[in-house]
């Protein structure tokens, strides 16, 4: 049986103001990638809708969906950003 | 803990020629990066201020409420303004990005490049702009005089632009 | 009697927007006019320093002296000034250059420039120092480390540009 | 006989160095022309060498050569131009 950790997701601008909370606790199986990571939040009741668009970033870097998510990363959803 | 700068906690990150780079939840002016930015072989100083608009889109705006993911900003920040100085070989960058509640007329970017000469200072000035617009983890929510609100369209950031995965 | 501002002896030359344009023999700074620059319905301000380089093509710089037709110069700054103004719809632009003696990393010119946004902005800031380049009556002495002396090669501002006789 | 009247032509950077003196005062005929001046100037021992590449104004404004002096005009050489 694989092996699974929850891992916190950090969550910013109106995503947080739609889940209410400014981080998500999600179980994913070791090994996952970030698109892994992906369908697991596209199946959240009020994440889901909202992660087209946007990036997720492991460690404070943007992280390309084939990169594999280890126990302890920092993870964030980074919404389509607007700066300046 | 919000400044990439001389003082940060990352010295490592902090590339030669960048000043400063990082985010603020206090007042910003042009002025407070004047004095640091250029070096005695600087002719050319182009210093960049954005300022919260009274309205947008026919809407009377209030305030501005900028939401950040301040310890990504602070690396996005230092890693564009190390890219600026390398790709168009000026000599110093400043940049500071602020955070938090901003009245109209209040500065939420300062960007500061010194060159020997005025070309590779703007190109690069605009440059700094044009990248944190895309890769830079900070979004804005407008307030009216209704009091209602609104988040801004934001550009998605979809992926790493190069192998290392930087900005 | 250098300034072409607001507080100028010939009002009628004055354009709306145009916040200050002249000649001035004292210490300037780009902070000098980050006060005044811009309305609440500009999001973006570009403000360009030129500073005295310690070097040029290879020689020890020590000093410069710029000499100036200031009179002239107050009426061409003014120009260039408006010019800017309806060239890029920007809102605001001030110029001011100094003449007189300078030391290394003193500041010789200063142009500042407010929009709506950020592209007018930098294009109307460009605009105004590659017009002064052409036209603006002033012309400097490089003072190297022996006390020896050379007037900088300059541009040949040969005849008027348009009819008016406008830079 | 045409009439003629003195001008004083006022001077700047090399120029004034070269002449020693920040006005040159010359006589010109009535009628003439930025050009004209310039001819007459072309035989100044000082500034004639000069002339190459630099401008006349008057009255503040650069000056094309076909427009008339007139008496009483500011004029002024201007040599190329070196700000910023």
């Amino acid at each position: 049986m694989t092996r699974t950790f929850r891992i916190a997701v950090r969550l910013f601008a109106g995503h947080r103001e739609s889940v209410g909370a400014s981080e998500l606790e999600v179980e994913i199986d070791e090994g996952s990638t970030v698109e892994d990571l992906r369908s697991v939040l596209a199946s959240h009741p009020a994440i889901g809708s909202l992660l087209g668009g946007a990036a997720v970033a492991l460690n404070r870097r943007y992280a390309e969906s084939h990169v594999v998510v280890s126990e302890g990363d920092e993870v964030a959803i980074i919404p389509p950003v607007a700066g300046g | 803990m919000f400044d990439a700068g001389r003082e940060a906690s990352h010295p490592e990150r902090v590339r030669s020629g960048v000043i400063v780079a990082g985010i603020t939840e206090t007042e910003l002016s042009a002025a407070d990066l004047l004095h640091d930015i250029g070096t005695a072989a600087d002719g050319a100083v182009v210093v960049f201020e954005g300022r919260v608009r009274d309205h947008n889109e026919g809407m009377k705006v209030v305030g501005l409420h900028y939401d950040g993911y301040p310890e990504m900003a602070d690396e996005v920040l230092g890693q564009i303004a190390g890219e600026a100085i390398e790709k168009y070989e000026v000599s110093t960058v400043g940049v500071r990005h602020r955070i938090g509640n901003l009245a109209p007329g209040e500065v939420s970017l300062v960007v500061a490049v010194s060159a020997g000469h005025r070309g590779p200072a703007y190109e690069a000035s605009r440059f700094v702009i044009e990248e944190l617009k895309v890769w830079l983890p900070i979004w804005k929510k407008e307030v009216y005089a209704d009091g209602s609100t609104g988040w801004l369209e934001g550009q998605a950031a979809s992926g790493p632009a190069e192998p290392e995965g930087g900005p």
